[in-house]
């Protein structure tokens, strides 16, 4: 894919929320790449994991065994593009199990009950 | 800075009403579409929940997909006001952005 | 207002390309513009023009493009999604190297930064999916 | 459509099970063309309607309004097929505040601890 | 023991279609039989001879057109499913007036009475769906 | 005569594994295979009433799906018994039918 960029100088707040497993079906995988692709727009980018979203992030995914692709890594390159802000709702960390330590990347936990508030900040909100 | 939440399962297959009832703001609105609009019709176990959340924000049901799966105005549980496709635009105009909860 | 759409599911299966139409047709009657339709994952294949819907049924394709010809809505459809799914113009015919072109009249391919303008660009942006 | 008949002799119990919805997805409609196609085929025919799939048989269904086409009045033709068999199970219609009278057609009422019997008796499964 | 196999969704969105391959693959590396997949709904799409994924993705199609070829495995699309989504075939261009032919080797498409034949004459039918 | 039953979307995100659970016989077996084997994973509110339904049927998990998700055999719930995909063919031929929850 060639390299787009954005010369419009509008910046707008964009969320991403990410409630899917992994792997089942393609939006998680489809959902990192908008992001990755939106990264050149220099736009002010959040992702939101929430309910099965998190398992996106679980670390020792293993899909090749599947003949599938492991995207999960690509998380760790969003730094690179400057996607800093990843949020994950604590509740839905215990729900299924898991903690912090779980997890490929650092992220910022935020409780169920400032998720409405965060996407309230939010000009747009895009999910798969 | 409201947020208009759409939910298009039915609650009895997926999870998504209830998720989306627990992260919403008051101010915020909620709009049943596709197979979400048997929540809004009452005597189910969602009775309770929506006439809960109808105390914080607006819920709003597209009468279209009520009328297609054989459903009356008349039959919805209190506080849900039905909406044809214009009224579901004047919705998404008035509300800051707007978040499917695919 | 300006508005933006993101289809996210083929014609037929799932209502969702179904109540993108309509929500685009009351928008535009109601006096907005639908500046963008982007299509995204199987979202994609609501472009073929090789489909042949039983008479008595909607034609899927055909209302997506005489709405661009009639109303000069963007239909978009995403490249990647379109080389995972199929979805063939002339330059994706050349340059894949295939013996077909299935993409209707209206729509266009491009890469999903059409996406992310759209929702930098648009008053509103609205998915539908399943 | 070809009719198509078939001559191999063999008669099995086929059962289609519905679970979902009419009209958000088109899975309840294809579920009933493959019943309408398999008549021809002299099997022994039930279909059971559980969870969100007896919703399918909700009387004055009305999606033409969205320009979809209303199937569900082809219920009323299973019996010019000898498709005489249709199951709905109680729990489901009481969850969801229906009854027998806002069905459009003549079904048998199972207990959810029949269902399972219900099923162990055919031999082929076919759920969309 | 002969198997048949139902497919509902297309190639890449939903883990069906890989899950029936890799289903259909250690059946046939047990001894056993696959007769007939059956591709349904969104199913038909797995049988695109105009897709190109990623080079470093699987081949969805050609793995499909590949058991075909090596294990004689009937793949069937539904007709009704093609008209609906674009999957055509010589015969299916003629009748019904396109200009292109997108049905890969190893696939052809019949009627849903190949179904119940299917479930008709396997040991176990099986379904892969969302 | 027992009936595999197979499920394949998180119970987290769809009804189908609950509504599958409430309609087995003794004798049936479970496998959860995709999205679905989350559920087999220890510590969530599913440890129970799927150790409950082990009482009386076999539960399995296809092992392929579960080291996608990046989750080992030995986090899985009491009871369960992990499979290859010929462990999962090997059912199929065992059971007298299948039904996919779908």
């Amino acid at each position: 894919m060639e390299d787009e960029e954005y010369a419009g100088g509008v910046q707008k707040k964009f969320i991403y929320i990410n409630r899917r497993a992994p792997h089942g079906t393609v939006y998680a995988h489809e959902a990192l790449e908008t992001v990755l692709i939106g990264a050149a727009f220099d736009q002010d980018v959040s992702m939101l994991f929430i309910d099965d979203g998190v398992y996106q992030l679980k670390k020792e995914q293993r899909p090749d065994s599947l003949e599938m692709k492991n995207f999960s890594k690509a998380f760790k390159a969003l730094e690179m593009y400057d996607v800093e802000k990843l949020f994950v709702e604590t509740e839905s960390l215990q729900e299924r199990g898991l903690n912090e330590s779980d997890l490929l990347v650092d992220v910022e936990l935020v409780a169920r009950a400032k998720v409405a508030e965060l996407i309230d900040q939010q000009d747009v909100v895009l999910s798969f | 800075m409201s947020t208009l939440n759409i939910v298009n399962k039915s609650p009895f297959e997926k999870r998504s009403l209830d998720q989306c009832i627990t992260r919403t703001s008051s101010g915020d609105a909620l709009l049943l579409i596709e197979d979400a609009v048997v929540a809004a019709v009452s005597g189910t176990a969602y009775d309770a929940p929506l006439t809960e959340a109808g105390q914080n924000m607006k819920l709003y049901v597209l009468e279209g997909d009520l009328a297609a799966r054989g459903f009356a105005d008349s039959e919805m549980v209190n506080g849900f006001t039905p909406v044809d496709y214009k009224g579901f635009v004047a919705l998404v105009a008035e509300h800051d952005r707007v978040h499917s909860w695919l | 207002m300006k508005f933006a759409i993101l289809v996210n599911e083929g014609p037929y299966q799932h209502q969702a390309s179904d109540s993108a139409y309509q929500f685009a047709v009351a928008a535009i009657e109601s006096g907005h513009e639908v500046a963008r339709v982007f299509f995204y994952h199987d979202g994609v294949n609501n472009g073929s023009n090789l489909t042949t819907p039983p008479q008595d049924d909607r034609h899927i394709q055909k209302r997506w493009s005489a709405l661009a010809a009639e109303s000069g809505v963007d239909l978009v459809l995403c490249v990647a999604a379109c080389q995972r799914r199929g979805m063939v113009d002339e330059g994706e015919r050349d340059r894949n190297k295939k013996d077909a072109i299935n993409v209707a009249d209206g729509f266009r391919i491009s890469g999903l930064g059409q996406l992310i303008e759209a929702g930098i660009e648009a008053d509103r942006l609205l998915t539908f999916g399943d």
